[in-house]
């Protein structure tokens, strides 16, 4: 132990974002919105308030997946679509850690669907950070799951045949306890995105809509350009009526069959416009907000936390069945070995 | 009436009957009271694929086979002496496996014009002479049992159920097995219907009088305990061994255990009987698919834990790219493939040794990865503490491969002081492992151990040596990324030079040969270890010199390997597959190893075996007039 | 083809259910409830009206996926969990066939939800029978991800820890165009259901509660005995409003939070109760049903079709691709060929 | 002023450049129309791995090299004659291959402070004399275009941009290549944009007039057509010459084809070129991942397509698990392997040949599957037919084995006329096909041809002829699910059978040995063809003797391979991994193959196999006196 640099745990809580730059060059396309999310979450991490080496950052393959490599915590950069699994192990074998994922569109809805609603439903402790950017980027191009139908790309000269992923209605759908969506360039409102995240027990899964200006610029310009943006992004606040609009002009109602709808406010009477509460047990509000945006276009987006609910997670749990099993203490190997029904030798 | 007994030196019985009949159960009682009277022993049971097959149907037989002797033995048995058939079709199953003269015990309630139909005997074996053959005791064990039970107050059915307990007190009374252990396994079992308890306790008593009292049972058999060496014994199976040694060597390494798993058969026990031991810390995680499962498992190594994937063949397919990833990661997994018939879905409940070269070359790219094989049910446990420490100390995946034989098969286990158990202890790196001409010290997640080669294992938690890994290429020493052709070579090299390397830390290939004087060498791998064995000694009884070797490392094979291949002037290498050892050992070796192969889903027979044999001891023993001619 | 047996597609729309049963002895355990969905299956296919050669029936691994061998359809009981994709590519490339899926809990959403989500997206013109008897059966009964959380099998002797999916929930979250439910038992319910299914253009999937009587004996009970199933199965019909009891006394109602809930009919004005409608485009109400029963017991479960919306199968799109490619006349091989930019030595 | 013309038979030339600088294309114009005036080439892209690293960075050093000559050649050529950079890192990345003497072209512009030590140069090297031993050729392409460009109204960014048709102007003049194609080209990108377009055009010429009137530039080169048989020929990439040749198959097999793919480097472009091809009623299907891929695949071949899937490395390990059970399903399936860096992630931009022993054995249980490998770009297109015809004959799955370079390497092709592509027509089998001792006639989906040992292809919509398929073991001719040892074993060796008797029609291994009397041979399979060819001319045009064999077919082998093999003291076999390709000769057929190994993501120079051919060619002709000392 003598030559250990032993600075970051020393002062574990005193971090500044540039203890978590890596002295790796990142090697993004100049004009990525994972730039944008690097110094969010690099700004952000000090904030946990836990040492470098109680973090760990795992990630799948895509342009987003090169994430871990530019953080100074401890990282994978796995093979496509398992990271999910990866940190699950991880997370459930190691309690202590601060375990997060990192994915794209595609590595985590196409390849690694699978994985990512079983760790939704069993609810382990990790924090998924899902880059969408609709489109393959490191492969250079073709659709992904939350590409529009119709979508022109190198694999569908004529248009996509296949309709789109809602990330947030997949993940509800799959028992999710964690849902949010953020915007990589808005960074106050992705920081107090992954904060909230980071505060809840158990999966919690954050879509951020990245620009990938290579293949894919201006997928979200909807919700960016200030002439469109207030009408279009509809900020979700916990305990407080959704309305929107430069003038909060637009806002959210339940319409008779369950769903929500927009109208302008003051076409109501204010005690109908629906107050946001992302700690409702029940499934439905959740839902149908996710339900709101138009899926080709994006048109009327809410971002900010859909649901946020308690429910123990999967490390816990496993965590205190070991327990039960070891009230009357530790296994005996030797009796283990022996078992009930032996006969001697001599 | 006095009954004459008869002193045998071995015994091989085969219970069969329908699935819902407790042949297993029945089997491994008398397994156990065998066990425990001190003779040598090996069982195969044989499922059925179904769950359970439609009553009475040749597909609905399950049988139980037990070959017990007052000497050392090594395998199951090729044909078993007595036959228990519970109804036709347990008969029609296995009747081509008895040889003349063997005993019949045959349930004759159960051969009814229906049941025979079932089956396609138009006619009652038992009442025809198509038996006459071999010595036939029909005995009406249902009826016996419901009468004997009447007094009870149980359903029919459950008196019937009864029956396989009468069978058990009969044959225990024919070969002189203690019923006790019987006794107080069933007192557990029905601890709480004391009623049934009851039931199958006489079920049991009387089966053992009424060999006392019939005419036809005049003689019993005595088989005397075989001189094993001093020990405390156990009979196990190969699961239980496996799973038993993965705790065991988290026990010696000092590491917690983490199992990420996916049901398969013949697998799935393993991950049973792990998820049982939570009081030695051991996490078990079933996941959504196989990936999955070695994903988490993978995960829980970078953790620091000894992390272990169970499955079989078509598991192992899919595990492929994570497998792939452990190789460029270099992190510590045990990879257990229990393997069964294949390709593809191919016989789940039969055994097969054909994942070999899967296990070698399963992966794109160079991506060597170390295999063990154990070479009997109880050498499961001896196996996984070697994967183990090959994993933990060359930071590498490591392969174990067992079989359905090995998986369920059982043997008689001297049971090991956990104090000579070998020390395996792990020491996480947890101080900076590099020094710069400067001077200054610094964490390089691939600057390697000169001697084993391996990476340092930096678990995260510990301060100071935060790294990234990953699996694209990493730079030697540093790991970051690196494109550069020469790297990349040296990479490729490094990994492979680092599994060629633990060929120094594994024993020499030993050779048996009592003569000394065989020009023929019979070498195999895994579970077919018991049939050549014994082949080979049946050959030596008839005068014939064969040597035999036994791979434990398959990958990297003993050092001398190819020198003791080079003495012989024939090299034969049976193989549950077609040839895949034999490739190995002609590529690697460039000896002309004769592979004999066969793809039965069963174990070799040893005397099949040794007929193959036979032909090259004899041209090589021509003059000295061996008897085998 | 001079000895071709041309019987069954001289006669294709007579034909019977003996026709549908092969001469496979069929090997399911003595009273596993899938016997009564392959007779139900085999007296419905009659009633499609196609000869047989035009239907397949493609299986993953699992008791369940026997299915196709006891048929006389074309079918491939394939390997594990991969049975939608395989299905997808025959029915993509064969849009002549009638193509059904036969999976269980285990093969479907375990291994396989990937496949199944994304099958369910894409609309492919299959129809998918889910067996979910809340266990893996073939594997001699470990816990399903239908299994609800704390159940003790081979293979969590302490209890499971993963928090069940809710299969429709998950299909709708999914973008599924046909959801539906049934049991085994009932007979006329499950082929009602089947007829709904195929009458879809597109992904169908239709869960079938089905009695695992060697490892989960019972698990459906609450919604068979006659004592307790009149007040715990909610029977939907299309255009009718909710209401389900021997005597009608319990009925659904909206909350005011969009979710739905389980009243005394006579405790509420006629026109509050839900008419249930599968064909309304909005998900929001189907979701909601799809929430209504106990995750773990089953206590109040509705069964039939929850959502049957239309929207153009993959199938369809595809095929319309190629026609549109080829109005010009199909490809000149030659021409492609020689591309553009060639030269020629003589 | 006047210039001399001097006459080479071949240059090797080298753009490189930031990813934004477009070398690809500059390299694509210059060859096609150094193709279209007829000189034999091969070119050889060079791609960073990332989509755009940092401009003016090592990692985003895109390079192209051509390699053309008056005579035939067969590899983009070992070390340039002509170094393009564009900025410094372009300079830093090339020079290390770059051999004394050549022409460096430099992009004096990009050489500013903030570039060179961008990487890591202190001084600039066109200034300081670490250059000397080269031509330098400094020219200030970027400036000298912004100047050309200035009266049109365009950015000073898109005046900027036109640098590389300066630069292919001036290369283009140095060289004497025509410019027409370009400017067509040119015409056909920027159609709508007409004010970029006479900027690009005029670059283009303005480079071409720098080269007549610049001092620095005082010789031009000229490199005569090379005399190719006759024919029309176009320049190929290898992707695209597997999509034509798949596409070519579909039409002679007169099956639809159905692709089942998920992206993946460096396969893609054949996923992307099949999906323009819907006129021909081509079917792409883009999964989820690449097990659906396989799997729709394999539904689509259950229903008659000529079905595909394309990958690479890790996505044939994650397919490991349906191949297998297309293997036992007996369907037609072609794998598409372009071969990758590995292991895991590995290398995804570079070329490699490890994948064989994964083609080979990557499945549980015995699973042949029948492997072919192009051996250059162009051959990807003979080879996609010959894998069709193998898989819908024999009714299997075919491996076929492209890799990185073949892949995106170029070469000229003789096009071939449809009337000469092989008949390939398939029948579906629409009758029974078995008849009983009674007369009554039946399908059997596993009765064979005694021929091929292929079982009969009936698709859905077949009436009288439905069946059900599946992974588990099959009975032999019913089909029917089957336990019995004996049949399984039988299955077993028949599946085998079938792959080894495609032997008996492909064509016997050819050997290539002029002087008859060579007693070494040099065999490789795949893309080691081009440099083995060259160094072998290398050799004997230094007087030594050497014989070469390609490999088409690597599993089954020709029949003849062995006795090839024996007939040579030496055997040599340079692969691009560490030994598969000699594991299998050795182990196949006991000779000593020695393997000449390197694993760098690169072609095999043809200078380094020839320095290792020397070593045993010299031993052989040591008295011959060959002049290769
Ligand atoms: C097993 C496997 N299949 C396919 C690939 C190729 N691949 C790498 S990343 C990727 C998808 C990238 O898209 P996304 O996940 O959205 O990440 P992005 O690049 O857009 O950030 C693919 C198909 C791979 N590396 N490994
Ligand atoms: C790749 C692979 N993994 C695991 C298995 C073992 N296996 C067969 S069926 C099955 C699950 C069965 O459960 P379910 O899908 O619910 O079907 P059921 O038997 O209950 O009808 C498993 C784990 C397998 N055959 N193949
Ligand atoms: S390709 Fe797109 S996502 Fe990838 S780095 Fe470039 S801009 Fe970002
Ligand atoms: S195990 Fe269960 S699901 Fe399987 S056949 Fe038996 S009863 Fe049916
Ligand atoms: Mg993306
Ligand atoms: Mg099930």
């Amino acid at each position: 132990m003598a030559d250990v640099d032993l600075t970051d745990s020393a002062v574990p809580v005193k971090l500044t974002a540039k203890d978590f730059k890596s002295d790796q060059e990142v090697r993004w396309c100049p004009g990525c919105g994972d730039y944008a999310i690097l110094a969010a979450v690099q700004s952000f991490l000090p904030e946990l308030g836990i040492p470098r080496e109680n973090i760990c950052f795992i990630s799948g393959i895509g342009c987003s997946s090169r994430f871990p490599y530019y953080l100074t915590t401890y990282g994978m950069h796995s093979i496509h679509g398992r990271a999910p699994s990866i940190a699950t192990g991880l997370a459930v074998s190691r309690p202590d850690l601060s375990v997060w994922v990192v994915t794209g569109d595609g590595d985590a809805l196409s390849i690694g669907g699978n994985h990512l609603i079983h760790a939704l439903r069993r609810n382990v402790n990790l924090k998924i950070l899902l880059f969408n950017n609709r489109i393959y980027g490191l492969t250079k191009g073709q659709y992904s799951p939350t590409s529009e139908q119709g979508k022109v790309t190198k694999s569908t000269p004529m248009g996509s045949l296949d309709y789109p992923f809602n990330p947030l209605s997949l993940a509800i759908g799959a028992e999710a306890t964690f849902v949010a969506r953020t915007v990589d360039s808005d960074r106050k409102h992705l920081t107090d995105v992954l904060r909230q995240a980071s505060q809840h027990e158990g999966t919690a899964l954050v879509e951020i809509y990245q620009n990938c200006n290579i293949f894919n610029d201006g997928a979200f310009d909807l919700l960016k350009n200030p002439e469109t943006r207030d009408d279009e992004v509809i900020p979700l606040v916990q305990d407080q009526p959704i309305i929107f609009g430069a003038e909060g002009q637009h806002c959210v109602v339940r319409t008779e069959h369950g769903s929500l709808q927009i109208v302008p406010t003051d076409s109501v009477d204010p005690v109908e416009i629906v107050v946001h509460d992302a700690h409702h047990p029940d499934t439905a509000t959740a839902f149908a907000l996710s339900r709101l945006s138009d899926p080709e276009t994006l048109h009327q987006t809410p971002i900010g936390v859909l649901r946020d609910v308690q429910r123990p997670s999967y490390d816990r749990l496993m965590q205190s069945q070991l327990e039960t099993a070891q009230e009357q203490g530790s296994g005996d190997l030797q009796a283990m070995l022996r078992g009930a029904d032996t006969w001697t030798i001599d | 009436m006095a009954k004459q007994t008869v002193q045998v030196d071995k015994v091989i019985i085969r219970f069969a009957g329908d699935s819902g009949d407790g042949m297993q159960l029945t089997g491994d009682r008398f397994t156990s009271s065998t066990a425990s009277f001190g003779n040598d022993l090996s069982t195969l049971p044989d499922f059925p694929a179904e769950i359970r097959a439609p009553a009475g149907t040749l597909p609905g037989v399950s049988a139980f086979q037990l070959h017990f002797a007052d000497h050392e033995i090594m395998t199951p048995g090729d044909a078993p002496n007595v036959l228990v058939a519970m109804n036709p079709a347990a008969l029609k199953a296995n009747l081509g496996q008895l040889p003349r003269g063997a005993d019949i015990i045959v349930n004759t309630d159960e051969f009814t014009k229906r049941n025979l139909t079932k089956v396609g005997y138009d006619t009652n074996p038992i009442e025809d002479d198509s038996l006459e053959s071999w010595n036939v005791h029909p005995v009406a064990l249902t009826s016996l049992t419901v009468e004997s039970l009447k007094e009870f107050d149980i359903t029919k059915k459950e008196a019937e159920r009864a029956k396989n307990m009468f069978a058990l007190g009969l044959l225990s009374w024919l070969y002189g097995r203690p019923t006790e252990g019987t006794e107080t396994f069933l007192k557990e079992k029905f601890g709480k219907k004391p009623e049934i308890l009851a039931a199958n306790l006489k079920a049991l008593k009387d089966g053992w009088n009424f060999g006392e009292t019939t005419e036809d049972f005049s003689i019993r058999y005595e088989v005397k305990p075989a001189p094993l060496n001093a020990g405390t014994y156990r009979n196990i199976n190969g699961n239980l061994a496996l799973a038993y040694g993965l705790i065991a060597a988290a026990h010696q390494t000092k590491l917690p255990l983490f199992l990420g798993s996916y049901p398969i058969t013949p697998a799935s026990d393993i991950l049973h009987e792990l998820s049982k031991h939570k009081d030695f810390g051991v996490r078990t995680f079933q996941a959504e698919d196989e990936i999955a499962g070695i994903g988490a498992a993978l995960g829980a190594a970078y953790g620091g834990s000894l992390a272990i994937t169970t499955t079989s063949g078509p598991g192992v397919a899919l595990k492929s790219e994570a497998i792939g990833l452990a190789v460029a990661l270099e992190l510590p997994l045990i990879i257990i493939d229990v393997q069964r018939g294949g390709p593809s879905t191919g016989l789940p409940t039969k055994t097969e040794q054909a994942d070999l070269l899967q296990a070698m070359y399963g992966r794109n790219g160079e991506a060597p990865v170390p295999i063990v094989a154990p070479q009997s049910p109880a050498d499961n446990f001896n196996a996984a503490l070697e994967a183990a420490r090959i994993a933990t100390t060359y930071r590498t995946p490591v392969f174990l491969l067992s079989d359905g034989y090995l998986a369920n098969g059982s043997e008689p286990w001297r049971v090991p002081e956990v104090s000579e158990l070998p020390d395996l202890t792990v020491t996480f790196t947890d101080s900076h492992n590099w020094t710069a001409e400067d001077g200054t010290t610094e964490f390089m997640p691939f600057a390697r151990d000169p001697e084993t080669l391996a990476r340092p294992w930096a678990v995260p938690g510990t301060p100071g040596l935060e790294h990234r890994i990953g699996g694209i290429e990493k730079a030697d020493v540093t790991g970051h990324i690196s494109y550069d052709p020469d790297n990349h070579d040296f990479m490729v090299r490094t990994r492979q030079a680092k599994v060629d390397g633990i060929a120094s830390t594994i024993a020499d290939l030993t050779v048996d040969d009592p003569s000394g004087e065989a020009t023929t060498l019979v070498i195999g791998w895994g579970s077919t270890f018991g049939p050549i064995g014994a082949a080979v000694k049946l050959i030596r009884n008839r005068g014939g010199k064969v040597a035999q070797a036994h791979l434990r490392h398959l990958n990297p094979m003993p050092a001398n390997t190819g020198e003791v291949l080079k003495q012989y002037d024939h090299v034969i290498v049976p193989e549950m597959n077609l040839g895949q050892l034999a490739l190995l050992l002609r590529g690697k070796y460039l000896v002309d190893a004769i592979g004999f192969n066969k793809v039965r889903g069963l174990p070799f027979k040893a005397e099949e075996l040794a007929e193959v044999i036979a032909t090259y001891v004899d041209t090589n023993n021509a003059n000295e007039g061996s008897s085998n001619g």
